[in-house]
């Protein structure tokens, strides 16, 4: 058996079944926090977290779903999180935006657009100084290389060698802008290239493939001890920032989406197993456990009582 | 002179964009995603179809170079207006904000002006937490060569936009998301507000409230039930001009009334409210029957969860309670009150 | 315990980073030219040579990206100490500052701390114009989550630079030029003072004077001249602690003498002088007998050119002239005084 | 004769002559303001201002004496705003380090290192829009590249194809610390060249040569209306700060800034000129006549009056 891949289909179906159910219970009206969704980007983040070990970190934007529920295994907090619960680490204190799980090398996540590339470089350094081998992976989208606090920080990390991993997820919109509109150049690879930087591309939606660059990646990374660029290529499939279809307000066709959705990471991987020879039935079972337990952790996050007002003060300083 | 009719503030700031853009070609509107389909929730609609790209446009995420760019442009003729959907995002460029928007005019001992707005979007949203609800108009009221104002009515959206964009000094623009929806009297043809003046928007005789952005919204609220639970008339005196501030219309509320509490839609500590506080302290001393009081943010970065968002921010309650300290009236049972709680009609995100 | 000897101000910074360099290995400190042989007006001297280019090293000109390098350096284990030449380089981290390393604390709910240290220099140098003359605290100080101290005598720099890097959460440091050369007692074991309080500089009973760093000294000089030409004892309140600020000492001081002014190192409008003046007008509300007044930079970009840098930064003789007015006190013609202007000492460029 | 070599070297001397004569009055300590000088970068500056169009525009750095005078030609302002008297445009509100005359296309300098790269951006876009042809050159050092303005700002400039020369001055030092330990990648050449931007790199001191590159550079924004990068070296003679040598303080030696010297742009030009045949008393005629020029409008500074104090709160708004 391929064990491999049915752990990156679990992890996969993890992350699809976490955002469908909160596509179903978001007109509730309960969770409220601006949602950010992954669908589409899945085979990047569980590709790359699920190369990294359990003690590298992971630094991430306001949609992080993907990333945090791929790098952490934790489904229980996340919930009680976006509903903004007392049970969760942050007490709700975060939200949907700030998912936060050190003890998980989740490190936190920003959404102020770049605003966490430079932080991930520092806790890079931080590693490297202890010499505890742990690798960082900042995740940004491909609007926050227009910023110039990546530049800044992607010159650090090159200058310094030090041990981490940038990964641009680029689905060519930042909001409803195309990269046209906001780049003055061809190919942001090439350009980092020239940086003292490995440079990894790649348009895939297999999850395999991903995991398996990202195998080299943190080789690379390893033995240089300097930094890697991984930039690649999905399509979100919903509007920016809410849990619904945005194909017709014009800035975008479903024929694009059509395209993309016909390799859609979750699905090709299901297939790719079954190909595999992996019963249907088994993988039933197995997506049935991770909904149940999906369910129930939102079922326990709905009943959690909310943080007593004493907490607006605490952990300030 | 055209008639007036009531539309939102949102339909106010566009009016006054659409105006001001059809009267003087060298004005144009940019900034990230003020061309696309949500139009800056609406503030920016029909810019694009009726000016074109060149002076409705789009921008990398880019904001301290992009206000570097407003800079270069507005000292080369060009009245550019730059918009950020939060004013969050303005702290990336507060470099060029502080250190090169703010004095190019006095580096250049007036040979060069810089006629610029800079809208800035503010306000609860919606659980945005710490990152996307910050107000920093006392930072940039603190640094000298900015103006800054937060109009609250409709009608002080248009005529006090339309002022700013014919002002040759740089004028960040600050306006609170929630007020969007707010309809009044609007003049049709275009008119202009002054900038650095505070107005009486409820005339009152027992206690001055002076409020900056929503938090005239919620004086409003606490006047109404102030009036009807005790009797007591507020003045509402709304500091829509952050800096530079003329304080006659304030000082002469708070020496009429001899009370004062400062509401500010923002933390206190190092605010715009301690500025008035100590204005107000000094300036009608002897005449104050009690300390002047402030009102803001709890001292806290801003949490996601509602009910710790509720903490955090100041309202109507809060206003009533302290008027009620500063007279020393009897607290009023709030229970069977319905406050106009704006934040059950929001739907996110924003 | 060791004891104490007279050293200047930047020895005393000196000392401190290189006996908590020395006990604790997760200190670090860098910076723009940090170990080049200027070692930041000497007060970085001896740490490369001592804790290697691991523990002290030079930066790319990135303030931004260097703060958050600061903040992901600190959460995970290391304690941070970047150091600025000049505050007005911080606006470009401001983002870093406000958006970032303020709530990532809260962020985490605990989880993960900050203990970093941002040391940031100050000061009128020497025909430094309007980019190299900020101050910029009560900016920092607005922000919920960031700690703001100014010291001004040598101990304060040393005890509160110390208690800085001890503290977990981050702490803005800020340090005037001109202070580096005062030398006074300062013990030789480490020791810390507390972070949120402020100091009776000298004691009086006529009138308080509330100073921040620099301003001190000129507060020092007006209260000789004000006791030798009037009699008058007046109090200066050292406010080292910008934010979180425990407000007793000033409030106690100001209710005692029942005079209060309040002279900033930084322009007046939304500054620490208004907080200031806010809270003791109200805290001491019934017992002043005269408005607080606040004395600061003139309101304009700083110019170059002596003759106008003399109007813009305040002086001894502006807090006289305050006091006398405050007491009512028939103006001293002090034509006659020598003040102690260190402007005149100081040789360029910075 | 060639008039071309006689200009430009009547330029090199009038800025090398201007700063000697700072030099020897610098320590009357009347002129209190920081002296960044040029020094060393006077064939850079003069090679390209001469090619500019007076109505060009230029914006400059601290250190902006050579650009300043060169683009402008005046002197008696700028001796009067160094002494920071009433005389000059500024009346000494600038200083040296915010040299500004805008009508002579000279429109203004930065001490915040990088923060005048954007603005000069937004100026040539203004030009672009009134069609006025006008080219606006931005300098800034080797430092200021290390600064994500610098990058946010070519981004925009190529993206919009906008009519603004990028010059870096590389001397290799930002203050005391050299590009080895501030750069993480090798040449930023030809990372600009990835970016929808023109390149070209010199090391000539030679002023004929910078000239020249400036006509092809202009030519190429005129041809193209984008943006083009100049990436040229010099040697800075003096101390960062202030007008002294400062080859004892140990992070260079001497020794370069004697194989630097030996091709020094200005004595260089003069030896050019004499192998063309110019004689020297003629030379030496012109050197007289700039340097009287130099001193008079230098003594005029020197007694003309300051400025009233009410002109602190002119102008601020
Ligand atoms: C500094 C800053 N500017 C603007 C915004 C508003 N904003 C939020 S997300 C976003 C687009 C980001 O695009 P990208 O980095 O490609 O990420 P994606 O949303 O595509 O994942 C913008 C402009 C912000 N949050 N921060
Ligand atoms: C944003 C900023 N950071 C730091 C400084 C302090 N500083 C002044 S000049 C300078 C070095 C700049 O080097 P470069 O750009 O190469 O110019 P050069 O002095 O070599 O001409 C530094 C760090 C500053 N002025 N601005
Ligand atoms: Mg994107
Ligand atoms: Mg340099």
């Amino acid at each position: 058996m391929d064990k491999l891949n049915l752990e990156l289909y679990k992890k996969l179906y993890l992350v699809r079944r976490a955002e469908e159910e909160i596509i179903k219970c978001y007109f509730d009206d309960e969770m409220k926090t601006p949602m950010h969704m992954s669908m589409g980007e899945e085979a990047i983040a569980v590709g790359i977290c699920h190369a990294l070990k359990d003690d590298d970190q992971v630094f991430g934007t306001y949609r992080s779903h993907a990333i945090y529920l791929a790098k952490t295994g934790d489904v229980e907090d996340f919930f009680a999180e976006i509903y903004g619960k007392d049970t969760a680490l942050l007490k709700g204190k975060g939200g949907s935006m700030h998912l936060c799980s050190p003890d998980n090398g989740f490190m936190g996540s920003s959404a102020i657009v770049a605003s966490a590339i430079p932080v991930a470089v520092g806790a890079a350094f931080a590693n490297k100084m202890a010499g505890n081998g742990r690798i960082v992976t900042v995740f940004f989208g491909d609007g926050a290389i227009d910023e110039g606090v990546f530049w800044e920080s992607l010159n650090a990390a090159c200058l310094w060698k030090l041990p981490v991993i940038f990964v641009c997820e680029d689905n060519e919109l930042a909001v409803h802008t195309p990269k046209s509109l906001r780049h003055g150049y061809r190919s942001i690879s090439s350009i980092v290239a020239d940086f003292n930087c490995r440079v990894f591309k790649e348009e895939s939606t297999d999850v395999e493939t991903i995991y398996r660059l990202a195998e080299k990646a943190i080789g690379a990374v390893r033995g240089s001890g300097g930094p890697c660029f991984l930039d690649l290529r999905y399509y979100r499939y919903l509007e920016h920032v809410g849990v619904s279809e945005d194909f017709k307000s014009g800035y975008r066709s479903r024929e694009e989406f059509e395209k993309w959705r016909k390799k859609d990471p979750v699905e090709q991987q299901r297939k790719k197993l079954i190909k595999k020879r992996i019963k249907e039935e088994e993988l039933d079972k197995i997506e049935d456990g991770i909904a149940e337990r999906l369910i129930n952790s939102m079922k326990a996050a709905q009943s959690a009582p909310f943080p007593g007002a004493g907490e607006i003060e605490k952990e300030v300083l | 002179m055209g008639g007036s009719r009531k539309i939102s503030y949102c339909k106010a700031i566009n009016e006054a964009l659409i105006q001001e853009m059809e009267r003087d070609p060298r004005v144009f509107t940019y900034g990230i995603g003020v061309p696309d389909h949500k139009r800056i929730f609406g503030s920016t609609d029909g810019l694009v179809e009726r000016f074109g790209p060149e002076r409705c446009f789009d921008t990398p995420l880019s904001e301290d170079a992009m206000t570097g760019f407003g800079l270069g442009a507005a000292i080369n003729g060009l009245r550019p207006i730059h918009v950020h959907m939060r004013v969050d995002f303005m702290l990336l460029a507060m470099n060029q904000l502080a250190n090169m928007v703010s004095s190019y005019r006095y580096a250049s001992a007036g040979e060069l002006s810089v006629p610029m707005v800079i809208r800035a979007i503010i306000g609860r949203g919606w659980g945005q937490s710490f990152q996307h609800s910050k107000t920093m108009h006392s930072c940039f009221a603190h640094i000298p060569g900015l103006r800054v104002v937060m109009p609250t009515t409709p009608a002080e959206a248009k005529g006090m936009l339309i002022a700013s964009i014919r002002e040759d000094s740089p004028v960040i623009f600050i306006e609170h998301r929630w007020l969007y929806y707010a309809e009044d009297e609007v003049p049709e043809e275009p008119f202009t507000l002054p900038l650095e003046k505070a107005a009486v928007l409820r005339p009152g005789k027992d206690i001055t409230i002076v409020a900056t952005s929503w938090m005239n919204i919620e004086a409003l609220e606490a006047a109404d039930i102030l009036n009807k639970r005790h009797g007591v008339s507020a003045e509402i005196v709304n500091a829509r001009a952050i800096a530079p501030l003329d304080d006659g219309v304030i000082v002469d509320s708070a020496r009429k009334t001899g009370h004062c509490i400062v509401a500010d839609n923002d933390w206190l500590h190092c605010g715009f409210s301690a500025e008035i506080a100590a204005r107000v302290s000094e300036k009608c001393f002897g005449s104050l029957k009690s300390p002047v009081s402030r009102i803001g943010f709890a001292p806290a970065p801003c949490p996601c969860t509602r009910p710790l968002e509720n903490c955090f921010y100041p309202s109507a309650v809060n206003i009533i309670k302290t008027a009620e300290k500063t007279l020393k009236l009897k607290e009023a049972d709030l229970s069977e009150e319905v406050f106009y709680s704006y934040e059950h009609k929001f739907k996110g995100p924003f």
